[in-house]
């Protein structure tokens, strides 16, 4: 809006380094922001971002080189001190206190008080329903936040930073849990700030996103600078290839494979509310599934896609009626454990909370399904152990400098392929994954999609759920739509296309 | 939502049936139960682990734990009546300085202030676990009322001091008196003041807390020296109701006092609970107690009992939290 | 093998909790007299558990003492220990309670409570003219002294059939809890002539309910031990009775004994009691602590 | 990584450093430190807490904690003994049992596993936290062993008994004996068996352990019987050694117990932690508590050295964690 204060950066990192006990997470990082401007950072898992953007909202406080803001060098000894300078970040973790309602979270450490210096819940509240509304997210602001989605949470956290008067706003993969129908909202809040004059800094492994909202670009390549400048005449490919380092173009494409018999059958599958009998979060869905063919699972958020996932893995069997038939076999999921043995895995939808041990090292969270695989008696060999850890980070190119490294230390694309290589461990005949590559960099996402259709043609079943429509389009064979818990689409590859699925996607919601 | 919101209530109501349920039978099985006169007994006789436990919600809603309390309070005490009975003396200054009764509750109350300060300092400072560092502090509280008792009661100290622990006003017993405007003033400070959300985010998600900019550390010192400090003011009390400083008073305490707060519906992993389910779980313990004797079940008797109906307390707690 | 070398003139006292100001006095007394007889003296405090007082003893076998003055904390439990000491060489002294064995120990200095309270006992019933309701507030469970007060008194007390145990609690021998539990009791129990409670600290607690409701004059209290602030009842007319015992005696003449066994004494008593006396109004002067 | 290994071997060095330093400090203070028999003296003392202490950190590394194995310990010597000395009798089928040693034996370790699998079973099926259900058996194991003894200790258990807590075997005390095995098993378990891995996965994290397939309620179940029995043969060691069981054995040894797991390095929050550090942990408080004795330190000071003693320890092994 302001072309004048657009060539004069608001912010400026100057040869930042920071290093986590001798690794170095950044080598002298050079980057710029620019008011009213969208400022794309891409890169790989652990390429940095992150922890960059830790550094310059406070987080981190220990660090070589400057963070200069309006000029000056600033240096924070926490993150309120940023935020009251106007750097305003939204976490790629969820930071969000469960047991409190959505207004104390928005408004947790700048709560308004009254002239009692009691807490004014009225204003609070108020002010907090005209965020949420603005985010269309219409729900009471008192309701705990335990009781939202993650998708909802997201929002929420989204809600929290927009509460604060930003001068910087940085949005650490802001979509990784939320649909297409919340990122357009997104995207005009966006504008809407950048219409302001805000600085905004939006990191996302999604490229069409990038190009759909995103001004500049700068890319980190193994915490260094791998390129910037203004993303209008850049090419999908030459970001990629700044990534990656090389070019990824051609890595993946769809394989026609020979579908088997029939593996999985599902039928009549429903899953009540737990805590309303009256409500479902799954209705009355049907799909079979044959070897080597990959199903993707698409709708909004909260239509139901998790909960088909957990009622076929035998996670709550006290909730969930209808019939499974596994290779021909019906069988009687009571629990994970007759799902695993019955060749199901699930790789879940929050890898750190579902997914891994943190404190475990790699090799101990691979073999943790297959334990029996590796021991005799009980008695764990360690030989095999690491041999079949170091089968799977090989096979599936995990980026560890040792299979002993805790996964807590890993950037979150290769946590993912650890969690994947726990079930691949397993052999199963069945895979479900739950957004398998959220928060996941283009190279590891190709990388994963390979091993899917790798997978698929080895003969295993495989049930994909996703957010991202180009990813459901591109790997599934055949695809079903979910609405509020119900089925209301199921599509050929040759039929499906970004705008049949979203007519699917949005029936009964209006 | 307003479904939800209904169902709440019936489940804060259903734990006050179990109370108003315990209380009917128990006036069945005694007559002496229903007096009002055993109702105030039951309010004195819980008012110093109501202290207690208030203080100690407080630091289980931060996600920490005290296992101190019983030590500081023993060591308020003996503070309190020392600085009553023997003035405190500065040998090197030549000094001797008559404390007041108003000086000697100041100076038990800081006592048990420094003490449970020191705990949040090793806590935050040092990381050392709650759990450790209120042990080690168990242990440390202990050893110095020794030291300064000599292993010996403290005595004759006074009417005015009794009044505190024995008196009535307005027809109500001083310790429930205490008790009641320290109730009132945290259930204030936890419902309605920062600092209050701020002990719920901390125990709810520290990472997240100290995101948003809380001053961890501050708030945690904070809730540990008011700990303390209540713990002071229970040792006041218990001092004051024996006209004795016992070196060895309040041993065990805190497992009383945890176990109320637990039992009241406070979620030993922090960021869940209520000043007013522990006043309940007080209750439903005084009560307990007050009932088994009177009954005059035998000792040995009184605490698997106890040990059990702990364990269906929490149960049914359990139980309704997840309808919630 | 036999640590008995004669350099070494360190005496142990061993006593079973420090929990307690009666035990203060003993395990003081008692050191403080060894080291009058030019003794290094040291205290163990086993906190009520035979399994640290076996530790300790470990412990003085090892560094090689030349006695042990004793107050065990069971009478069976603390055998053992004491045999073990004997083998190792090292004389034992046991002050204020027993072990459950004539020879192991090289004399036992007790005040018997089972004795005191049958006094106690015989005093009580007179002072109820042989009929009422009382109430018994007895002491840690699991401690013999518990029982032994208990019993005495009950063996006298029994014989009386009009006189009517109304309650009988546990107070772990702590006044808090002893106020607490006479205070329930009173509710339950309108008509109360008396309360026997199983050591000092909770008669003065029992007495502080007794006071606050209003029934200092109704209600009898009885003790046992002879602490100051009991006996200075008793002067005031707050308590009705309690059983002196004798702890500064009986440490100080532990300690002489075991000073004559280093010199070379050998024939000890098995027993020697040391005498406890039931104090009431009529003696109290004899033993009010002197200020 | 090689260098990471490196720093690895040099905390655990560090760690036993300290253990050096401490001993070479007392044995310049104290003659007697050094001697054989205060060695054998030491481990003999700290034999059943270390035995304790292995059942304890079992269940911390799953994320949760035992208050009842001192009230556990004390029913299953009483049960030990009971057997030995009365046998059962069946009163109404007419028939007497006389145990022998070996089935007393038994029976107790059967008793304190019971009671094991009974908090696990509060835990896992009725979802009481670890903290409250171990706190309720506390209560109720103490007034089971007090019914069954009716508050006296029970004596005269002979020489066979005796052996277990008094003899030695190849030159080296029993008690150690037994410690030492128990130990060498639970370190196999835990590093080299799918329980040992189970147990830390779970701890680590129980959600992700869950959906992986472990069968949680097992394992924990598991691992609180298995803490049970192994009070249990604490039990069966400490009335060995008095020839006697004394119905208030075991008093306050959680504590105990749980200071040595802590000053191990073993996280309270769960999955993180060895044996040998707790066996570490439980010879720091041992040698603390002879050396202490050693130097006639009086036992009021004893408290406060040992309180500060245990913050150091944390404090040191925290610092040296956070060089891993
Ligand atoms: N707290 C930490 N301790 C040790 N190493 C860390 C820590 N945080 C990050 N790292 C390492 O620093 C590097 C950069 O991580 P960062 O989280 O910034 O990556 P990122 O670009 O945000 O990746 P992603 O796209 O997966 O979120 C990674 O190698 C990561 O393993
Ligand atoms: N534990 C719960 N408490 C309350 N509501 C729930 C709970 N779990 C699920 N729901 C509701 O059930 C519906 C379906 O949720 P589900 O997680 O299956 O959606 P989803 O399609 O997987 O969405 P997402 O993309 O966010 O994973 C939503 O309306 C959600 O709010
Ligand atoms: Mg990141
Ligand atoms: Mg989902």
């Amino acid at each position: 809006m302001n072309k004048q204060k657009q060539s004069q950066p608001i912010l400026e990192v100057k040869n930042v380094s920071k290093d986590f006990s001798g690794v170095y997470a950044l080598k002298n990082v050079n980057m710029e922001i620019f008011p009213g401007q969208v400022t794309a950072i891409i890169g790989e898992n652990g390429a940095g971002k992150s922890t960059l953007m830790k550094i310059v909202s406070g987080v981190y406080t220990d660090y070589d080189g400057k963070v200069e803001l309006n000029g000056e060098e600033i240096t924070f000894k926490n993150p309120k001190e940023a935020a009251e300078k106007g750097i305003v970040i939204i976490h790629q973790e969820l930071n969000l206190i469960p047991h409190l309602t959505i207004t104390e979270n928005l408004f947790l450490g700048q709560e308004i008080t009254n002239k009692f210096g009691l807490l004014d819940y009225s204003t609070m509240n108020k002010k907090a329903k005209e965020l949420l509304h603005r985010l269309q997210l219409d729900i009471n602001p008192a309701t705990p936040l335990n009781q939202l989605r993650v998708g909802q949470q997201q929002l929420v956290e989204i809600a929290k930073a927009l509460l604060l008067e930003s001068k910087v706003l940085i949005m650490d993969e802001p979509t990784s849990a939320i649909s297409d129908h919340e990122v357009e909202l997104l995207f005009s809040i966006i504008n809407d700030l950048r219409a302001k004059g805000v600085a905004i800094v939006y990191i996302s492994h999604k490229l069409k996103e990038l190009f759909e909202i995103a001004d500049r670009y700068a890319v980190l390549r193994d915490g260094e600078n791998a390129g910037a400048g203004m993303l209008k005449g850049t090419s999908r490919d030459e970001l990629i290839q700044m990534m990656v380092g090389r070019d990824l173009r051609n890595s993946f494409s769809k394989q026609e494979i020979k579908h088997g018999d029939e593996i999985l059958r599902v039928e009549n599958l429903s899953f009540q509310n737990p805590e309303n009998k009256k409500d479902y979060l799954v209705h009355d869905v049907s799909f079979s599934l044959k070897k080597g063919e990959i199903l993707g699972i698409a709708g909004l958020m909260g239509a139901g896609r998790t909960e088909v996932l957990e009622a076929i893995f035998g996670m709550y069997p006290k909730y969930v009626t209808g019939k499974i038939t596994v290779d021909g076999r019906e069988m009687q999921i009571r629990s994970v454990n007759d799902a695993i043995s019955a060749g199901i895995g699930l790789v879940p939808e929050d890898r750190k909370l579902q997914g891994l041990i943190l404190n475990m090292d790699v090799e101990k969270n691979n073999t943790l399904a297959s334990l029996d695989q590796v021991s005799k008696f009980g008695f764990i060999s360690k030989i095999k152990e690491e041999k079949l850890s170091k089968h799977y980070v090989d096979k599936m190119n995990t980026k560890v400098s040792s299979s002993k490294m805790s996964v807590q230390k890993l950037s979150g694309g290769n946590q993912q392929k650890v969690v994947i290589a726990k079930w691949l461990a397993t052999h199963p005949k069945i895979l479900l994954l739950d957004e398998p590559t959220r928060g996941i960099d283009v190279g590891a996402k190709s990388e994963i999609y390979k091993l899917i259709n790798e997978l698929a043609a080895q003969g295993m079943g495989i049930i994909v759920v996703s957010s991202e429509l180009p990813e459901i389009l591109a790997i599934s064979d055949i695809i079903i739509v979910l609405s509020e818990s119900k089925l209301t689409a199921k599509l050929n590859r040759n039929e499906a296309s970004e705008e049949v699925i979203m007519q699917a996607a949005l029936v009964e919601k209006e | 939502m307003n479904t939800q919101q209904l169902k709440q209530y019936i489940i804060k109501f259903q734990s006050i049936i179990a109370l108003l349920l315990m209380c009917i039978v128990l006036s069945f099985l005694s007559d002496s139960f229903l007096s009002g006169e055993n109702a105030w007994n039951v309010m004195r006789q819980i008012s110093v682990n109501v202290i207690i436990s208030v203080g100690m919600t407080l630091i289980i809603l931060t996600g920490g734990i005290d296992l101190s309390v019983g030590s500081i309070l023993a060591l308020s005490g003996a503070v309190t009546a020392t600085l009553l009975k023997f003035g405190a003396e500065f040998i090197d200054m030549n000094l001797y300085i008559g404390f007041t009764l108003m000086g000697a509750l100041v100076g038990g109350t800081l006592a048990g202030t420094v003490l449970g300060w020191f705990n949040g300092l090793t806590i935050t400072r040092f990381k050392v676990p709650p759990f450790v560092a209120t042990l080690a502090m168990l242990t440390i509280a202990r050893g110095l009322t020794m030291l300064l008792t000599g292993g010996f009661p403290i005595t004759g100290l006074g009417n005015n001091m009794a009044f505190i622990g024995t008196g009535w006003f307005l027809g109500i017993p001083m310790p429930v008196w205490i008790s009641a405007l320290i109730v009132l003033a945290a259930a204030v400070v936890t419902k309605k003041t920062t600092l209050g959300r701020h002990i719920y985010a901390i125990g709810g998600n520290e990472t997240a807390a100290a995101l948003s900019g809380l001053k961890i550390k501050k708030v945690k010192m904070m809730v540990y020296a008011i700990a303390g400090a209540l713990a002071g003011i229970g040792g006041i009390i218990v001092t004051s109701r024996l006209d004795s400083a016992q070196p060895n008073a309040g041993f065990g305490f805190e497992l009383d006092s945890i176990a109320a707060v637990v039992i009241g519906g406070t979620s030993l992993s922090g960021g869940k609970g209520t000043i007013m389910g522990t006043v309940q779980g007080a209750l439903i313990i005084g009560i307990l107690n007050n009932g088994l004797v009177l009954l005059n079940v035998s000792p040995f008797w009184q605490q698997v009992i106890k040990g059990f109906v702990i364990l269906l307390a929490v149960v049914i707690e359990k139980f309704n939290s997840k309808e919630e | 093998r036999k640590h008995n070398n004669p350099s070494s003139n360190k005496i142990a006292v061993v006593i079973s909790t420090l929990n307690n100001p009666w035990f203060v006095v003993l395990a003081e007394s008692a050191a403080q007299k060894a080291k009058d007889l030019g003794y290094e003296a040291q205290i163990f405090d086993s906190q009520n558990d035979p399994a640290k007082e076996a530790e300790h003893f470990d412990n003085i076998v090892a560094m090689g003492y030349s006695a042990i003055l004793f107050n065990p904390t069971d009478a069976d439990g603390s055998v053992l220990n004491v045999k073990r000491a004997k083998t190792a060489g090292i004389p034992t002294f046991c002050m204020d309670r027993e072990i459950n064995s004539q020879d192991a120990a090289t004399t036992q200095l007790l005040s018997d409570n089972f004795t005191g309270c049958v006094k106690l006992g015989q005093y009580f019933v007179k002072q109820m003219n042989k009929k009422g309701n009382y109430v018994e507030i007895f002491g840690l469970v699991g401690d013999n002294n518990t029982w032994n007060r208990s019993g005495g008194f009950h063996s006298v007390v029994d014989e009386f059939p009009e006189l009517k145990m109304v309650a009988r609690q546990s107070a772990d021998f702590d006044r808090n809890k002893a106020m607490d539990v006479m205070e329930t009791i009173m509710q339950a129990q309108p008509e109360i002539d008396a309360v026997f409670c199983g050591n000092d600290a909770m008669a003065m607690g029992a007495y502080q309910a007794v006071l606050a409701a209003g029934k200092a004059d109704k209600i009898k209290v009885f003790g046992f031990d002879g602490a100051d602030d009991a006996i200075q009842g008793i002067a005031d007319g707050k308590i009705a009775a309690t059983v002196m015992q004798f702890p500064v005696l009986m440490a100080q003449t532990s300690a002489v004994l075991a000073d004559e066994y280093i010199k070379g004494k050998r024939d000890f008593d098995t027993k020697t009691p040391v005498e406890v006396i039931l104090v009431t109004p009529e003696n109290v002067n004899k033993y009010l602590p002197k200020k």
